[in-house]
């Protein structure tokens, strides 16, 4: 069992991590949009390995399906000029590779060298269940801010998209 | 008492300003009758004040507590002593003097006389305040009208002036703040609660560490207001670009206001401090009054003969309070004092010349005397207090810090210098004073009759109040001496006491 | 249901958000004006609530706090939010479009800070950062029309969501340290594990993303662009409340959940104190725009809040909350006389101020001593701030600290006293009118003004209040 | 009467503000006021010197009055109070009388001017002051008047303040005279600081029990200071003679008669300090020889009336010093006494000849004695009393001090006062030759003046004539039993001295009836032989031009020097720092780029170097 | 053994891609993408933390539910604003947006 764990853990993780590269270098923005969907996939197949099968759900719902589908919306509505080269790095890109690096490598120390109350347990049973509850009970604020908070970035995507005068 | 007579003088003008803000912009002669009957009430009060003071009781008179910010003990608490009591008359007299002096104002009159009173406010506040949060709180609401009153009305590069001053006074009382608050946590460990009582902090025992430390912040801080050198220059600037009364204000009251704090909350506060720095005080004071007296001399402006004047003659302030004795401490406020009407006067004069003239400077002037003598009588008696003729009030407040100084037996420097070589170098200052105020008088006043300067008008009415109120108060207090000294005394006594319980301990060289 | 009580604040303002939204699509083009006057109303009316509210405390729902410090803050914003609601009357009146939507953002971006204040727990913490981030991105954008506004919106959606992203992996790993998303928990948990190099960097991962919101220098440099950029009602509410907000919460997860930590994170909070209060007020010397010379100032503001978390103390708490509450009316102040003169005249050039004094002596003075009131010069309400302030931090010892704390608030005198020598030093121009102020907006800043008067001279209330409520997160 | 000697320099106080402010625009009260004032003061002067005789007060016993001034208590006391002593009734007789008569004269010459009655105010006030000075039972009190008769001196001296000379003139004699009184007012702070009191009792009862004289003599050294300024000693003389810019009357009273006198009274005053201080006595009495010595010969190149007399004025107060200093106290005040009527007289009738000819040059005068009688003859008494020459006031005073110089064993000042006495009756014939006698000069024609101004001059004749009498051996020395210090004791009549001063004088007169009483081109010749000395003495040594030159240069220079400081170097500083304050904000702004990846670049930046700051505790070496 | 700390290392890795991609990137759209990578290293720090700390809760991943909702609505009101620029601009460049500086 653990050796499949780590085998799946290893192979999604080399997914990820060689989508999430792509997303970045590739010069071709939708190549790097479809790139994304993957790394999202990833993630997901990750969640699932950590015993989180309804996160994984949302995850693939939410991210593969409508944040990916929207943001090759925005790359097709912006289109303009060579497609082949509408990714390309800014002037920072040197010192914007250091700094990650660097912070790579202090967040990778610093996680590296804690020793952590790891405990084994039995999950919560429903994994579905358990969530439910926690967001009709002690998280009923955060999920009714976070409704809210659903609503104006409806509300703000639609009016800043429409424009302003202009469309009236 | 139960009349809160210090809270009305304070709270007069304030009145005053409320009816101006109601009264129509172009009602210029109300708004000038309505600040002179409020500074009007100010002065009366004052002058009661002065008289109820009880000399032989002294101490801190006319009390009164209100509680404020209970957690920071902060109250309002006002009261005067014999070192207040005159600072009080000196700014109810000034700005009476000033509103007659600013007569003629014709621009943006409503507005000028707002910010004058809340400019008034702020100093009376200052005087009155037995409380240090207070204290502070009214000192710097002197600052920014003083600001728009010299940018709008002044002449004579007048923002740079007016900022220049302002940041100036404001980085000074940035440091003042700083000991404030030191003090005030300081005191609250030692006594276990908090108060920002002068009399209560007064009876805490500080470090001496904390005492040189502070104290020096007390002198950077109130230094920069008396002025003390080098960091005078926004006074000649600020008194020249001002307008009259504001000028008059500035230099008669403003300066003392350094002067006053350093010795209310530096000296009182801190005497081990005081007697540690009191040489370089010493020192700069001698800058002060040879140096500021000599470039003085050379000026070619009116008022920045009197602007320099100013700085020199606060040098022998700040001689005063060095000295620490009982006499060198009376004189120094006598001389706030003093110097305040003096200079008051003077300006008063200046602006009217200037109003006319719309020139100060010297060389353009001569034998104005055949055109205005009494604002050449009124120049003269002025010039003959700036040097310290006796029967004026000068003489005796100066006579006090020489002698108070002179009398100080200390040598500094391993011996290479005394308070008495510094009493005779400040001494000195009398003579270039005399040279340079008698050189300006001939100038200006004496001399050919100029045509030039025929359609210029002798002070007349109204115009007459300021060198009349000014004149007989020099000579009243010149003449009976006691009236003054007495009262003083009785507030430099405790001051005194506190000094020489203090450590001996000798001073930074 | 004693519980949901406590949250009567939110509920209502909740509810008032999402009824202007429905107004705005229900009421005909032409009265929309009158939804800017029921937001006014409302928030009017729910501060009176909060204010009655004000001994209320309990935790609801296992992580939500309602104290009086959440409440003292609730008040803060609901008086920002109400000013800035009455400031945009006429300046949404002539963008012309979208108004129920822009109250309906104004509020719950109060909804926002207000949850963000209250949360004892890291989610609903986040959750309502997130809420006022995004209302503010909208808010910003809001002048569809202009390209400065949009530039100003993606500037603060990206780098929002940038410092969101290492806020949130910050509180990923004090979560992961603290064995919690509870603060009480996870202070716990710190008190009997100490420090970790996971919590250490989850504490710095933190301290960048409230840093960012509260404009702390390095984390600052979102602000001057989008306050320039936002319509001007907008730049207010967001320099003083989401500052207020992130505040509030800044000392929420520092003092409630990393109090053993402090020797680390207070020179941390030195370090950026000091850039806060030297770069700001440096660079808002050569501005020429009133709002971004005002954005400057208030980073250099921030500098000054800052040093009461450096203090570590009560009265630091204290101080923080006395002066977050002056900042509001003293920035609202300034802004809503900025706004008055940019709805009559249309710009936002200093030295199209020029003889204010003369034009408006109501915009003029409102100006002035609010500006004066920012410097901390008496009597006005700034000084009682900074004087707490200061003695918090020299009550620690930080001596220097405070000698340049003043002496830079000395430079800011120097940029506002350009300000005020061009309304009162300078002459109108020949053509010019007397500007005119609407009503409301004249009550408000009179009322403001009175307001900044009154905590100058009589500050005491508001003091004790403070220093009681910071009283409990000094109590084990 | 003594009780109510406080009265008399109150009259004139009192007449002071009444003509300022009351009888300004009429003129004959006003000089009404003024002479009434003076006159009772006078009457009052008369009825002290009175009482002084009969109550037997003495210079041991002398009468205090004093009421408390300023006070701190235990610190300093400070009185108004008044002593009456014989020095004192004589200076109060002669200040009331000379300034009587010189203002009834004043009735006659300030005819016609418009400052009238500010004219009058100010000698009222000069007579309050003057008389405040000499009663005075204190140095603060005394230093008080000191500096009120200066104030007069100064705006009387420039009272046609339209002339530029005047009001340069005015200048002069008041910053002169301050640099004096810094070195008095320095003086008795150190006896204050020796001795705690003013007082010149309690001071005469201390000090000579004064052990540490070192410091006695420079307290006593720089009070002499005083005098030397106040009475135009070398080398603070240099403001009189530049005072007769001011009017005639002016000179008379104030820089002839009784102002420049005070500087003598203060020596007699003070007699106790110096009187054991062998070595300033020493100073004071070659600083009065010097100054008699060197002024005389000045006067005698100078051609205008009043300077002439200025310088004359000069030499004999060096006389007075100079018999201060051999230690005869009595000698200084009996010739301070005589001088000032005569000297009064002298003056006055300069006044009278101006007055007719509104000319002061004498070279330009010429045969005066034809039109003015009175004024001649008077004139002529009062020279001839300067010049020493018996039965007249100055021969008995002047002797006095050159016998009591001999007598002392002081050979060389002697023989420097008979060179001096012999150059005074030199120098007064020689104007008294060129102005009253010889031919009339083209255009000017003289007239006697009106009897306000001759009878002044005749009774000052008799004066001249009189007052020497109260000393002269044949009335028993009467004057030094009265003033004197210590024991009363006078000098032993010395005929071979007497004889001598006589001669000299004698031979002085002739030497002028030589070169000017008949038409000679003497003078020009050795004028022109001798032409650097001559100029030396025209130019009054030039000592006035090296003043100037370091006035100018030095003082001025250093003051600009100054001045350049403050505004460049101590300003340029401060301005410097809110420079570099502006300019670093101008280049700090230049950070925010306006692109947004760079702000985050800088966020992260900085969190990665924070990071990396807590980089122990983050590795784990801190924190653990 | 598949450790915590692979998991962390792992989201920490992920995150500074992301991050690399939102500082270097010129495209707007590309700076969101690389956003979106950084939130979801959160959440797998948080859904890795809820596993192996406290297994029989589910806090972090409610933590994760939500920053998802955040996310999305980020992006919506992030690609709205896009938009916007865009049809003003033609420019979805985010260097160009540089009107506001100093």
């Amino acid at each position: 069992m653990p050796d499949t764990t780590a085998l799946f853990f290893w192979l999604l993780a080399a997914i990820v991590i060689a989508s999430a590269l792509a997303v970045v270098l590739l010069k071709n923005i939708v190549h790097s949009a479809l790139f994304l969907v993957l790394t999202f996939a990833g993630v997901a197949g990750l969640y699932i390995l950590l015993s989180a099968e309804f996160l994984a759900a949302v995850q693939i719902l939410v991210y593969a399906g409508a944040i990916a589908v929207l943001i090759v919306f925005a790359i097709m509505l912006t289109r303009r000029g060579d497609i082949r080269a509408s990714n390309l790095f800014n002037v920072n890109y040197l010192a914007a590779a250091v700094v990650s690096l660097v912070l790579f490598v202090i967040a990778a120390l610093a996680t590296g060298r804690m020793t952590w109350m790891t405990t084994t347990g039995p999950g919560p049973g429903s994994n579905v269940g358990a969530i439910a509850e926690a967001f009709l009970g002690p998280y009923a604020v955060p999920f009714e801010v976070a409704a809210i908070l659903l609503l104006v970035g409806m509300v703000g995507a639609i009016l800043l998209a429409r424009g302003g005068k202009q469309d009236q | 008492m139960n009349f809160p007579i210090l809270t009305a003088i304070m709270l007069a003008p304030v009145v005053g300003l409320l009816f101006i803000l109601l009264i129509p912009e172009r009602e210029e002669l109300t708004i000038k009758i309505t600040a002179a009957v409020a500074t009007f009430v100010s002065l009366v009060l004052a002058i009661v004040a002065y008289v109820l003071y009880d000399n032989g009781r002294g101490g801190l008179q006319f009390l009164q507590d209100v509680s404020w910010v209970p957690s920071f003990g902060i109250n309002y608490s006002v009261g005067v002593d014999g070192m207040s009591m005159p600072m009080v008359l000196l700014t109810a007299i000034v700005i009476f003097t000033g509103v007659f002096a600013s007569w003629d104002m014709t621009k943006r009159v409503k507005e000028f006389f707002i910010f004058l009173l809340m400019l008034v406010t702020g100093v009376f506040g200052v005087f009155i305040s037995r409380d240090l949060f207070f204290f502070y709180l009214f000192f710097e609401v002197a600052v920014i009208p003083m600001y728009l009153l010299i940018g709008i009305w002044g002449s004579t590069r007048k923002e740079y002036a007016a900022m220049k001053l302002t940041l100036y006074l404001l980085v000074g009382s940035a440091f003042a703040l700083i000991g404030i608050i030191a003090t005030f946590l300081y005191a609250a460990q030692q006594l276990g609660h908090a108060t920002f009582d002068i009399q209560t902090l007064a009876a805490v025992k500080y470090d001496l560490g904390f005492q040189k430390f502070v104290f020096f912040l007390m002198l950077i801080g109130f230094g920069v207001l008396v002025p003390i050198w080098p960091l005078h220059l926004w006074s000649p600037d600020g008194h020249v670009a001002a307008p009259t009364a504001v000028s008059m204000l500035h230099a008669g009251v403003l300066m003392k206001l350094g002067a006053y704090g350093l010795i209310r909350v530096g000296v009182f506060l801190f005497p081990e401090g005081a007697k540690y720095w009191a040489p370089l005080i010493a020192v700069l004071c001698i800058v002060n009054v040879v140096y500021g007296a000599m470039i003085a001399m050379v000026q070619k402006d009116l008022k920045f003969v009197i602007g320099y004047s100013s700085v020199s003659h606060m040098g022998y302030v700040l001689l005063g309070i060095a000295a620490l004795n009982t006499l060198s401490l009376n004189g120094a406020v006598a001389q706030m004092f003093a110097h305040g009407i003096m200079t008051a006067l003077f300006f008063a004069l200046v602006g009217n010349v200037y109003h006319k003239a719309h020139t100060r400077e010297i060389a353009r002037f001569g034998g104005l005397a055949h055109q205005m003598p009494r604002v050449a009588a009124g120049f003269l008696i002025g010039g003959l207090a700036s040097l310290g003729l006796p029967g004026l009030n000068n003489f005796v407040a100066e006579f006090l810090i020489f002698i108070g100084s002179f009398t100080r037996d200390q040598s500094l420097l391993g011996g290479l210098l005394s308070y008495r070589i510094l009493s005779i170098l400040a001494i000195s200052g009398i003579v270039i004073t005399a040279t340079y105020v008698l050189r300006v008088v001939k100038n200006t006043f004496f001399g050919p009759r100029k045509p030039e300067w025929d359609h210029l008008e002798d002070a007349r009415g109204v115009e007459m109040v300021p060198i009349v109120v000014l004149v007989a108060t020099l000579i009243l207090f010149g003449l009976l001496p006691s009236l003054q000294i007495d009262m003083i005394n009785s507030g430099v006594a405790p001051l005194v006491a506190k000094i020489e319980a203090a450590k001996a301990i000798g001073g930074i060289f | 249901m004693a519980s949901l009580q406590l949250l009567t604040v939110e509920i209502l303002t909740a509810a008032l958000g999402l009824g202007l939204l429905a107004l705005g699509l229900l009421v005909p083009q032409k009265d929309r004006r009158g939804i800017g006057y029921v937001a006014a109303a409302g928030l009017a009316g729910i501060m009176g609530v909060a204010l009655s509210m004000r001994d209320a405390s309990g935790v609801v729902l296992q992580g939500y706090v309602i104290d009086p410090f959440g409440t003292y803050f609730k008040v803060l914003f609901l008086a920002a939010a109400l000013l800035a609601a009455v400031c945009s009357f006429e300046y949404v009146e002539k963008m012309g479009f979208n108004q129920g939507e822009y109250y309906a953002l104004l509020v719950l971006a109060t909804l926002g800070m207000m949850i963000l204040a209250s949360s004892g727990e890291l989610i609903s913490l986040y959750l309502g950062l997130e809420l006022m981030t995004i209302a503010f991105c909208i808010l910003a954008a809001y002048r569809l029309d202009d390209a400065k506004s949009a530039e100003a919106g993606i500037k603060y959606v990206l780098l929002g969501a940038m410092s969101s992203a290492i806020l949130l992996y910050g509180l990923s790993l004090v979560y992961g340290a603290g064995g919690s998303t509870v603060i009480k928990e996870i202070a716990r948990a710190v008190a009997a594990g100490g420090a970790s190099p996971a919590l250490i960097l989850g504490t710095i991962f933190i301290l960048a993303g409230f840093a960012f919101k509260v404009t702390a220098v390095p984390f600052h440099m979102w602000s001057p662009d989008v306050y320039e950029g936002a319509p001007t009602p907008v730049t207010a509410f967001l320099s003083v409340a989401s500052k207020a907000a992130g505040f509030a919460a800044l000392v929420r997860v520092f003092f409630g959940a990393l109090p053993d930590l402090h020797n680390f994170w207070v020179q941390l909070f030195i370090a950026l104190a000091v850039l806060t209060m030297v770069l700001g007020n440096l660079v808002a010397i050569p501005q020429t725009n009133i709002k971004r010379l005002l954005a400057y100032s208030s980073i250099s503001q921030a500098g000054y809040l800052l040093l009461g978390v450096v203090s570590f103390s009560v009265l630091g708490i204290g101080a923080i909350m006395y002066y977050a509450m002056l900042y509001v009316f003293g920035n609202m102040g300034a802004f809503m006389a900025a706004t008055a003169f940019s709805n009559a005249d249309g710009s936002d050039e200093i030295r199209d101020y020029a003889g204010l004094a003369r034009r408006s002596p109501l915009v003029a003075a409102v100006m002035l001593f609010s500006l004066l009131s920012l410097a901390g010069i008496p009597p006005m309400a700034g000084f009682v701030g900074k004087l707490y302030l200061f003695m918090a931090i020299i009550s620690r010892g930080y001596i220097w600290l405070a000698i340049l704390g003043i002496l830079m608030s000395m430079v800011s005198v120097y940029y506002y006293l350009q300000v005020a020598k061009a309304m009162y030093l300078g002459n109108p121009p020949e053509e010019s009118q007397p500007v005119r102020v609407t009503p409301g907006l004249q009550i408000a800043m009179i009322v403001s003004l009175l307001i900044l008067f009154i905590l100058g001279i009589y500050p005491t209330p508001l003091t004790n209040y403070a220093m009681n409520s910071a009283v409990a997160f000094f109590m084990p | 009467m003594t009780s109510y000697a406080w009265l008399i320099p109150v009259l004139p106080a009192i007449a002071f503000p009444i003509i300022v402010f009351i009888t300004r625009k009429v003129r004959f009260l006003s000089a009404l006021v003024a002479i009434a004032a003076i006159a009772a003061s006078f009457v009052m002067a008369v009825g002290v010197l009175q009482e002084v005789f009969l109550l037997g007060i003495t210079m041991e016993h002398p009468v205090e009055y004093a009421v408390p001034w300023l006070q701190i208590p235990g610190l300093l006391k400070i009185e108004a109070g008044i002593l009456i002593d014989p020095l004192t009734a004589v200076m109060l007789l002669v200040v009331t009388l000379v300034a009587l008569l010189v203002e009834i004269y004043s009735v006659g010459y300030m005819h016609g001017d418009p400052g009238f009655s500010s004219f009058f105010s100010y000698l009222s006030l000069f007579s309050a002051s003057m008389l405040g000075l000499v009663l005075a039972n204190n140095y603060f009190m005394i230093f008080f008047f000191w500096e009120l008769v200066g104030l007069c001196s100064y705006l009387l001296i420039g009272f046609y303040y339209h002339k530029p000379e005047a009001a340069r003139a005015g200048l002069k004699a008041f910053v002169t005279n301050r640099v004096a009184d810094f070195g008095f007012m320095l003086g008795f702070f150190f006896l204050f600081a020796m001795f705690g009191t003013f007082n010149f009792r309690e001071l005469a009862e201390a000090i000579p029990g004064y052990q540490n004289t070192a410091f006695l003599a420079l307290a006593a050294a720089l009070v002499f200071i005083g005098p030397i300024g106040k009475s135009a000693q070398f080398p603070l003389h240099v403001w009189l003679p530049d005072a007769m810019e001011g009017p005639t009357p002016v000179s008379a009273l104030i820089h002839a008669a009784t102002m420049v006198a005070a500087g003598v009274y203060l020596l007699a005053r003070a007699f106790v300090l110096f009187a054991s201080l062998p070595d300033v006595m020493l100073l004071v009495a070659y600083v009065g020889g010097f100054t008699a010595l060197f002024s005389a010969t000045i006067a005698v190149a100078q051609r205008d009336i009043k300077r002439i007399l200025a310088y004359s004025t000069m030499s004999q107060l060096g006389y007075m010093v100079m018999a201060m200093g051999v230690g005869s106290m009595t000698a200084g005040m009996f010739h301070l006494m005589t001088h000032a009527f005569f000297k009064a007289l002298l003056f006055l009738g300069a006044g009278s000849v101006i007055h007719a000819l509104e000319e002061q040059d004498i070279f330009r005068m010429g045969g005066l004695y034809k039109d003015m009688k009175v004024t001649t003859t008077t004139f002529v008494i009062a020279a001839l009393a300067l010049a020493g020459l018996p039965p007249l006031a100055g021969f008995w005073s002047k002797d006095e001090i050159l016998a009591a110089t001999f007598d002392h064993g002081f050979t060389g000042l002697y023989i420097l006062g008979t060179l001096v006495a012999f150059l005074t009756a030199f120098y007064m014939f020689r104007l008294i030759f060129v102005a009253f006698f010889g031919k009339r000069r083209a255009g000017l024609h003289g007239h006697e003046s009106p009897l306000t101004m001759t009878v002044p001059l005749l009774i000052l004749a008799v004066l001249s004539v009189v007052s020497g009498f109260v000393g002269t051996p044949f009335t028993e020395h009467g004057f030094s039993t009265f003033v004197y210090y210590g024991e009363p004791h006078h000098v032993e009549p010395n005929y071979a001295v007497m004889l001598i001063s006589v001669l000299v004088a004698l031979a002085g007169i002739g030497l002028a009836w030589l070169f000017y009483g008949r038409p000679s081109d003497v003078p020009e010749r050795i004028a022109n032989r001798y032409r650097s000395l001559y100029n030396l003495l025209v130019n009054k040594y030039y000592i006035d031009e090296i003043y100037l030159w370091l006035f100018r240069r030095v003082v001025l220079g250093l003051s600009e020097a100054f001045n350049w400081h403050d505004r460049h170097v101590v300003d340029g500083i401060f301005d410097g720092v809110g420079d570099m304050t502006r300019i670093s904000g101008r280049k700090l702004r230049l950070l925010q780029t306006g692109n947004l990846q760079t702000y985050a670049l800088v966020i992260f930046t900085a969190v990665v170097i924070i990071a990396l700051w807590m980089a122990a505790p983050v590795f784990g070496g801190v924190v653990q | 053994m598949i450790t915590l700390n692979h998991y962390l290392a792992l989201g920490g890795l992920l995150f500074c891609i992301g991050l690399f991609g939102a500082l270097a990137k010129k495209n707007a759209v590309a700076v969101l993408m690389g956003i979106e990578l950084m939130l979801n290293a959160v959440n797998i720090n948080l859904v890795a933390f809820n596993h192996f700390l406290e297994p029989a809760r589910v806090t972090g991943q409610v933590f994760a539910i939500f920053v998802i909702v955040v996310a999305a609505a980020e992006v919506a009101v992030g690609l709205a604003l896009v938009l916007n620029i865009y049809r003003r601009r033609l420019e979805s460049n985010v260097d160009d947006l540089d009107w506001m500086k100093w």
